[in-house]
């Protein structure tokens, strides 16, 4: 039934941009996305804005405080842990092995299954209902034990660590993708389409594509805070990333000895790491807010 | 009821160790972690060593009678003395000299029944060629012993007082052999100490009850529990939260931390011990002395001694620790030098380096907290020469395993003495014999530098062995199989309601005279020696 | 005289339902049916619900595809197969107009779409035609601007009709489209769709539970009743002398 | 209903087939010697060798030889670990009960928090209220497990001395293990301590739980509070209060029921996140169950004892997320009907 | 005395940048057992009004009404627990999706058994099951519905919509309400259905004295049988009278062009071709009214004095909002 539209006046925008509207109006998440883009940015250019190498030792400098202790020396702002080196520059470093190889994983999870999903998402029959079965399987199966078992075969290390994570998030993305194209399908507007003359491509393209971009990107970022966990979960218990590599989870695990000693070694890193987490968190949940705003409208 | 728990706790010794043990025999590891959980708790050995004067004094042999020669050793045994009862074995005599033969008739005699049984290595019997020296046993009567020497070695006593000479029961042994499980010998142990095993589950806790008909005075504890926490960190949260009263091994910045705290006892221990990176010189490019040698440049020890183990150690300068009679100091320039590395480097024919691993022990030892934080200096400062370092550790247990098969390149470990004498340094370490008993992590064999340490032994006036050692030492710093890195200082941590924890000062801890207090001992015996 | 446009012979159509705990899935067939549409005249289909009413449509416009059934459009038989004949001469105008626009894409676009997806017009032709389908049906040209979600329920309608006449079609299909429209919204569309008939000479198929709109609109009638054809003729007689017993519920169902 | 269970059998089937298919394919998927990674016997001596390549078959079919791998399965006989010897069945078995007690005690836990703070936080009554509980949520999902886990146990085993940090109960208590539940163990041990050890049990439960519970209580918050948003909005609960309903009968009889609904789908699927959490919690907190074992198997590429780890584990999660299903069958009629495929 | 007497009843939607009034100063009376029709276009607030009625509108709408009596009594002067019980014990509503309205999870007869009066409930456990039970098999028979025992224990998605609604006005009259709000209850249905849901309703005013408020689209359905008819445009009420007098001579605009819209049954084939009487533009939204008369960019007889909002005028028992009402003889 149709019904007035209660809440403004129609606006002339694109679907996503009244999604980045609606999510504009959030001010809480449009912070978070600052945030974000933040530590997007350090996850990329870290390596450059870091003061020092994130391995070299500073002998004379062991576990220094952070520059606003008393103790503290502004030579490290973050202080320094066991082995001298600046903590500053190894999260710098760190969130682009813990967050930006998240986000990597992310894309490239999102490319591969993107693919699968749209051949899936078309196919029928027994090919189909094999595959929903397989994902079926895979989609109980959380994508941390799948890491696990990746790593278990592969052996540790950073490497192995994310194509892991790829590969443990890939049957969530083929399953996203599937159902939002069999749903898509469903729809009376591509049954439109195929009436109006288009081919399985064109009905792809021009109905299905623009109507699966803001699910996706959702998707995506929810996707990067579990990628983002599942990278940082597998260095801490010693099977991911391998120190001395400056991934945050390793870091903590490796900065256990000296916890109590001198806190801040195992805090910063693990602020580092909440923030990205929180701050993705924040953004996946104000995008599905100003999504659900918008359908509503 | 409360009561109840008091009562619990008050008898209620709680270590948190280290590691597991191998097994429950001190024969046939060198392993301090098993030595600690097994030795001085579940064992006796004919003389001891006092922990305060360091001298041998008896312990189930009441006297020791040396002849003339220095070759016979007839050792009078305590009567009365009685095995462990548990639910597995039921004694029906007690301690006599069949006891004592069986004990070193199976680490000594190829052909003896259970030789074999566990493998037939006994790493420390075999490092000191114990075997060669000891001509015969001989069982004098039922409670007198009389040990007959090929040589007049002058270390014969000290290792009899080793914690791995222990006393095993051989009516058990009978019993094992007729019911077939003679491999239950070395995990379901009987012997005379304080006391006996309860339970064991690997990796997580030992439970020893009390010996209810222990010889010498009754021990304190109705049960000692060793807690097995490899995690550093967890240890010192467990001791801060009472859920342990002694902490095994405290990483060095622990060290420094509790200090602060209330309640807790920190005491520096004399100890003898070297921590050294091992080449596995059968491997290239490590046969290369050149190449050994080359690296030993890169360890900076003061770096490691501030790192690692936050300033409780000494650099090492030679492989003797400097509180053995037979050390001395000499300036080998042993200065870390990055140019000096590579130019050695370059000559040894590897100028760009080469890829290596080093395995670094995943415990915190007496000798280094963190092996892996060494590991991590080292392959910093290697990275500058280009070598490139992979770090490997597993877990402890497999660790030694794939240690004595060989597998490594190289290796930071460590030794703690296990007697006052030089030789124990040099033997288990580095000699041709224990390349292939598997403490000699080097695989290094080299004539001269044996037959140095063999005619130091041959001789016991103090001074001509300290001669021959130093030369020892001389082709050692020459041909590198390994490099001493620094001698630490021991401490024993504990809470403040614990008194009487012995530790050896060559090897593992007691507690048989340990006590816990309802309240805390008073100021005096608990100063806080090791502070500095 | 009244000029045969379309002629429908034994259509037919069967689904076999999917079996669920409830029921043993029956099989539902519909047809066969022949009937025949004339040129500028608009066919009404009436019957209860499942009838098969929408599945006529459907096949006739080849949403769905027919098992069996012949189709004569001005006097050629016409292959099935043959989309792009259907897509150009047999349009249909959906219930729910907003749903069956794309909802990403402005409306603009999605006319050009259509232009883009059958004929070779360059881009000038293809914005002209768009601008004469808007205005046809009383939409102005900024509207091709717009987002699906910011017409009202009656001007998504229009745009459903634009979008079916745009591509010239002989005849049009109207499944209950006029059903969810608000009353004086409703006129408006009827009263479109009289004049671009009376304009263009448009053939209308029109499925309606509303008598009173079909008795306004249509010139014939065909009854159905599970599936099959059970009266047909002219509206006025069928609805002085209704015949079948299907005919007369429906009937009397509306004046209450 | 005969459809239902038809179709549930034939996917377990599936799934049985899928989870042992896989275990099965470690065996190549691994590095290292085949018929070590079968078998966990790391020498293998040359007489002993054809005597296990006999039993093993692997010089036969691929076909064959997962049939013999299934008929081991099924005997328990499931090889020695290679590092230890141990055999894997008896290690499994022994730490299984551990980890299902810690899952299933913070699934208790964030059950009994999580429900009425979601349901608190869904009334429109307090929007203070929600934001605050909903930031909170955001927090506890954004922590990484261990390092909340470190955070607390600073706070209150370290600083304020509340809890132990370790372990499942302090050792000081022997309790001969009977079921593996350590809480039921205590009960139906007969040590005269018993009263003590349970308190002691319950203490050093509190952090672990607590920890672990974080992500299912944030997720199943959120889960409850948007199904309740949505239920409440429904034209039955309008029709309900419009009949005279007062809100607490309303919420009790249509609300909650519908409501929590969704949540229990939304628990089967969380649940091997759970789990795998657990498996992270019990190596930070040493706590002796499947997950330790299996972080240390990986370690110690002790490929036979990961093998039978990562097995046990999968079935666990699968097993779950079936009971969830059925769960939420038994209390959604509708569920019934439209059950297609999902598991 | 009349069973509903409202003034100005406002309603507003608060949770917005700015407050909305969906529902602007509607006067609405009627007498016991009397039919009132309630049209409208969708959007225009009728469901709102039934809500407000029956009080089931959550916080984020405020309900204001000058008078609000029922039954004689000044419900705004009442607690908030005394008015909910009243205007449960009286006044029942059954809505246009009868499927939706049954919880899905619960059977019917659990639903149907909460929907008693009070008095069937109070006492001992289940002392009074057995009554519960004839009662409720009384209800369902009341509304046809002869199988009881199958209904009872069917969840509502396994019903028919038809059956569903009629389970659904069997909930509304147990406990004899004296008014029933039916919001669009046959939109959903078949038209045979729908048929006969209607006489049943029907059948209920005439038989139990059950006044009855019927809100629809559709114009056919409620013409022949309801006593006063109210017309709503854009949130305001803007004629009500006798269905007779409103059949004949529409006063407002908007109401003339709602029955005009409509194809007339009676009239002989369309041949022609003619077209329908239609209003033209669209209906506003609520948050861009126009000022003055809500029609007003709409109504073909538009004036000047069109920019000020109407006043409801009284003209023999018939109440409009317009400046030039149609069908009045003699213009002031
Ligand atoms: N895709 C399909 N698969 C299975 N059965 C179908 C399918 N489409 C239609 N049917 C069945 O065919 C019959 C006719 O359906 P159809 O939609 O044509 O009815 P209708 O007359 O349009 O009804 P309504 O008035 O409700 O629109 C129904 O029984 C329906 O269940
Ligand atoms: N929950 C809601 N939130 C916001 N606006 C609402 C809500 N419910 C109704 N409205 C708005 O209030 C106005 C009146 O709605 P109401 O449901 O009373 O209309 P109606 O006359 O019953 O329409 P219909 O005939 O379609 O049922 C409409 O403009 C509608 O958009
Ligand atoms: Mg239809
Ligand atoms: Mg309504």
């Amino acid at each position: 039934m149709a019904k007035f539209k209660i809440f403004s006046t129609p606006i002339n925008s694109s679907p996503l941009k009244q999604l980045w509207r609606a999510f504009h109006q959030n001010h809480f998440a449009l912070v978070a996305s600052w945030g974000l883009m933040f530590m997007v940015f350090i996850a990329i250019f870290g390596g450059l804005l870091a003061p020092y190498s994130p391995y070299v030792q500073h002998q004379d400098a062991l576990l220094m405080p952070p520059a606003w202790h008393d103790e503290g020396n502004i030579r490290f702002m973050f202080g320094t842990d066991a082995l001298g080196r600046d903590i500053l520059s190894r999260i710098l470093e760190g969130t682009g092995y813990s967050f930006g190889l998240a986000i990597i994983a992310v894309l490239l999870a999102l490319s591969i299954g993107f693919f699968i999903g749209t051949i899936a998402g078309f196919s029928k029959g027994v090919k189909a209902s094999f595959l929903n079965h397989i994902l079926d399987v895979a989609l109980t199966m959380p994508s941390l034990l799948i890491a696990i078992v990746i790593v278990a075969i592969l052996g540790p290390g950073i490497s192995n660590t994310f194509w892991a994570v790829v590969l443990a998030m890939l049957p969530q993305f083929i399953h996203h993708v599937r159902t939002e194209i069999s749903e898509l399908l469903d729809k009376e507007f591509v049954v439109a389409y195929t009436l109006d003359g288009a081919n399985k491509f064109q009905t792809f393209r021009f109905a299905l594509l623009p109507n699966m971009i803001e699910r996706l990107v959702i998707f995506s970022t929810m996707a990067i805070s579990s990628a983002v966990l599942d990278i940082v979960v597998l260095g801490f218990i010693g099977i991911g990333a391998q120190s001395p590599e400056p991934e945050l989870g390793a870091m903590i695990a490796d900065n256990l000895d000296v916890f109590y000693l001198s806190p801040w070694t195992v805090m910063l890193p693990g602020i580092a790491l909440f923030l990205c987490i929180l701050f993705t968190n924040i953004v996946g949940d104000g995008l599905r807010h100003a999504l659900k705003k918008r359908r509503r409208q | 009821q409360p009561k109840n728990e008091t009562n619990l706790l008050a008898n209620t010794l709680l270590y948190c160790s280290e590691g597991s043990p191998d097994l429950f025999n001190p024969q046939l590891v060198t392993s301090g972690t098993t030595i600690d959980a097994v030795s001085n708790q579940l064992y006796n050995r004919l003389v001891k060593i006092n922990p305060q004067t360091g001298m041998v004094e008896s312990d189930l042999a009441r006297t020791v009678i040396i002849s003339e020669d220095k070759m016979r050793y007839r050792f009078y045994l305590r009567a009365g003395v009685e095995f462990h009862t548990t639910d597995y074995f039921t004694p029906t005599r007690t301690l006599n000299s069949e006891d004592v033969a069986f004990s070193f008739a199976r680490v000594f005699h190829s052909n003896h029944p259970y030789n074999k049984v566990g493998g037939g290595f006994y790493p420390f019997f075999d490092g000191v060629e114990f075997a060669q020296l000891v001509e015969q046993i001989i069982v004098v009567d039922d409670l007198t012993i009389e040990f007959r020497l090929t040589d007049p070695q002058a270390s014969f006593l000290a290792n009899m007082a080793t914690d791995f000479a222990i006393i095993l029961s051989a009516e058990y042994a009978e019993q094992l052999s007729e019911q077939g499980l003679e491999e239950n010998i070395d995990h379901y142990p009987i012997g005379t100490g304080p006391y006996k095993y309860e339970h064991y589950v690997t990796d997580r806790y030992i439970r020893y009850k009390k010996h209810e008909n222990y010889w010498a005075s009754q021990p304190n504890f109705e049960q000692v529990i060793f807690d097995i926490t490899p995690n550093n960190s967890n240890r010192v949260a467990k001791l801060l939260t009472k859920e342990c009263d002694i902490l095994g091994y405290p990483g060095a910045s622990d060290v420094q931390y509790l200090e602060n705290k209330n309640g807790i006892d920190i005491v520096e221990a004399s100890s003898m011990n070297v921590s050294y990176w091992a080449f596995n010189t059968s491997e290239p490019p490590f046969d290369n002395p050149m190449v050994r040698k080359a690296l030993s440049y890169i360890v900076d020890r003061d770096a490691i001694i501030d790192a690692v183990y936050r300033n409780h150690a000494e650099p090492a300068s030679s492989l003797l620790p400097p509180n053995n009679w037979a050390y001395k100091k000499i300036d080998r320039n042993l200065d870390f030098s990055i140019e000096k590395a590579k130019a050695m480097l370059t000559e040894a024919g590897y100028p760009d380096g080469f890829d290596m691993d080093i395995w670094a022990m995943p415990v915190q030892r007496v000798y280094n907290p963190n092996a892996g934080k060494m590991a991590e200096i080292l392959q910093q400062n290697l990275s500058l020469i280009g070598v490139n370092a992979n770090i490997v550790t597993y877990d402890w247990g497999t660790f030694r395993k794939k240690l004595a098969q060989g597998e490594h390149d190289s290796v930071l470990i460590g030794w703690l003495a296990d007697n006052s004498d030089p030789d124990n340094f040099f033997r288990p370490l580095l000699s041709c014999a224990a390349a292939f008993s598997g403490s000699n992590r080097s695989a290094w064999c080299n004539d001269e530098f044996d037959s140095k340490i063999l005619q130091a032994l041959s001789i016991t006036e103090p001074e001509q062995r300290k001669a021959f050692y130093q030369e020892a030492e001389n082709i050692l710093f020459e041909q590198v199989p390994l490099v001493p890195i620094a001698h630490a200082v021991r401490y024993r941590v504990n809470r403040d309601n614990i008194s009487g924890v012995e530790l050896n000062p060559y090897g593992g801890i007691s507690f048989e005279n340990a006590k816990k207090h309802a309240k805390k001992t008073d100021k005096t015996t608990r100063a806080k020696e090791g502070k500095k | 005289m009244p000029v045969k446009l379309l002629e429908v012979k034994g259509l037919l159509k069967s689904f076999k339902d999917r079996a669920h705990w409830l029921n043993r899935g029956k099989d539902v067939t519909i047809g066969p049916v022949s009937f025949h549409l004339n040129k500028g005249e608009t066919l009404a289909i009436v019957g209860a619900a499942g009838s098969g009413k929408s599945t006529v449509a459907k096949l006739l416009a080849t949403a769905e595809t027919a098992d069996a059934g012949e189709l004569i459009f001005d006097g050629e038989t016409v292959d099935w197969r043959n989309s792009s004949f259907f897509t150009q001469n047999i349009r249909i105008i959906f219930q729910d107009a907003l749903k069956s626009l794309n909802p990403a894409v402005k409306i603009g676009e999605q006319l050009e779409q259509v232009l883009l997806f059958n004929t070779r017009l360059d881009y000038q032709q293809r914005q002209e035609k768009i601008l004469e389908a808007l205005r046809m049906v009383g939409l102005l040209p900024e509207h091709a601007e717009y987002y699906p979600h910011m017409f009202s329920g009656g001007q998504a309608q229009r745009i459903g009709i634009a979008r079916a006449l745009i591509l010239d079609p002989k005849v049009v299909i109207i499944d209950e489209a006029l059903a969810p429209l608000d009353p004086s919204l409703r006129a408006q569309v009827v009263n479109l769709l009289l004049d671009l008939q009376h304009q263009r000479g448009l053939t209308f198929v029109l499925i309606s539970h509303q008598i009173s709109l079909i008795k306004y609109l249509s010139d014939r009638v065909l009854v159905m009743d599970s599936g099959q054809i059970v009266e047909h003729g002219n509206i006025e007689e069928i609805f002085a002398q209704p015949k079948h017993p299907v005919t007369k519920k429906l009937l009397f169902a509306l004046d209450m | 209903m005969f459809n239902y269970l038809y179709r549930k059998t034939s996917l377990l089937l599936f799934i049985s087939f899928g989870i042992t298919a896989f275990a099965f394919s470690l065996y190549y998927l691994f590095p290292g010697d085949l018929l070590t990674n079968m078998t966990g016997i790391t020498n293998i001596t040359e007489e002993n060798y054809q005597f296990l390549a006999d039993k093993y078959k692997i010089n036969e079919s691929i076909i064959t030889q997962y049939l013999a791998f299934l008929e081991r399965l099924y005997q328990g006989d499931w090889g020695v670990s290679i590092n230890t010897g141990d055999s894997i069945y008896q290690l499994i078995f022994n730490l299984l009960p551990a980890t299902i007690e810690l899952a299933l005690y913070a699934l208790i836990y964030s059950f009994i928090v999580a429900i009425p703070f979601g349901v608190l936080s869904a009334s429109e009554s307090h929007p203070w209220l929600d934001k605050g509980i909903l930031s909170l949520s955001l927090i506890g999902f954004s922590m990484p497990i261990f390092w909340l886990a470190l955070i607390i146990t600073f706070i209150f085993s370290i600083s304020l001395g509340w809890f132990p940090t370790s372990g499942r109960l302090s050792l000081v208590y022997d309790i001969p293990p009977e079921t593996g539940f350590i809480l039921i163990d205590i009960l139906i041990s007969d040590v005269p301590y018993k009263a003590e050890a349970f308190s002691d049990a319950l203490e050093h439960l509190a952090i672990p739980t607590f920890v672990l519970a974080a992500y299912p209580t944030t997720v199943l918050i959120r889960s409850t509070r948007q199904s309740m948003k949505s239920v409440m909005q429904k034209s039955y609960i309008k029709a309900a209060r419009a009949k005279g309903l007062s809100t607490w009968q309303v919420l009790k009889r249509h609300g909650l029921r519908n409501g929590l609904l969704p949540v229990i789908q939304t628990l089967g699927i969380h649940f091997g996140t759970l789990i795998t959490l657990a498996m992270v919690t019990e190596v930070i907190f040493a706590w002796p169950g499947l997950g330790a074992l299996l972080v240390d198997a990986i370690h110690q590429r002790d490929f036979t004892t990961i093998q039978g780890g990562l097995l046990v584990i999968s079935a666990l999660v699968f097993l779950a997320t079936i009971l969830f299903d059925v769960l939420y069958m038994i209390f959604d009629p509708l569920a019934r009907i439209r059950g297609h495929g999902k598991i | 005395m009349r069973l509903l007497d409202i003034r100005n009843l406002n309603i507003e939607l608060l949770n917005l940048d700015q407050p909305v009034k969906a529902v602007e100063s509607v006067n609405f009376s009627m007498y016991p057992s009397e039919v009132s029709g309630l049209i409208g276009e969708s959007g225009s607030g009728k469901s709102l009004i039934a809500k407000a009625l029956v009080g089931v509108l959550n916080n984020r709408w405020q309900v204001t009404a000058d008078r609000f009596h029922f039954m004689g009594q000044d419900l705004n002067k009442m607690s908030m627990q005394k008015r909910k019980k009243i205007i449960s014990e009286n006044i029942a509503m059954i809505y246009q999706e009868p499927r939706r309205c049954l919880d899905p999870t619960s059977n019917i007869f659990s639903q149907l058994e909460e929907s008693l009066p009070e008095s069937y409930h109070s006492g001992w456990f289940n002392s009074k099951k057995k009554e519960r039970v004839r009662k409720c098999i009384a209800l369902l028979h009341k509304v046809g519905i002869k199988n009881h025992n199958e209904v009872f224990h069917s969840y509502p998605h396994m019903l028919s919509e038809g059956v569903c609604q009629k389970i659904m006005i069997a909930m509304a009259i147990a406990k004899q309400p004296k008014l029933l709000i039916a919001d669009e209850p046959t939109t959903a249905l078949e038209s045979s259905t729908s048929l006969q849901v209607i006489k049943l309703l029907r059948s209920l005013n005439q038989l139990k004295d059950m006044a009855v408020i019927f809100i629809t689209h559709n114009l056919n359905s409620i013409t022949s049988w309801a006593d006063t008819i109210n017309v709503m445009y854009c949130g305001q009420l803007i004629e009500s009278s006798s269905t007779k007098k409103i059949l004949t001579a529409p006063k407002h605009p908007y109401t003339k062009a709602l029955f005009d819209s409509e194809p007339d049954l009676s009239e002989q084939q369309n041949k022609n071709r003619t077209k329908l009487y239609a209003l033209k533009g669209t209906i506003p939204t609520l948050q861009h009214l126009p000022i003055g008369c809500r029609l007003g960019p709409r109504c073909p007889n538009a004036q000047k004095a069109c920019v000020i909002i109407p006043e409801p005028k009284k003209i023999k028992g018939q109440t409009f909002r317009c400046h030039y009402p149609l069908n009045i003889k003699e213009l002031k």
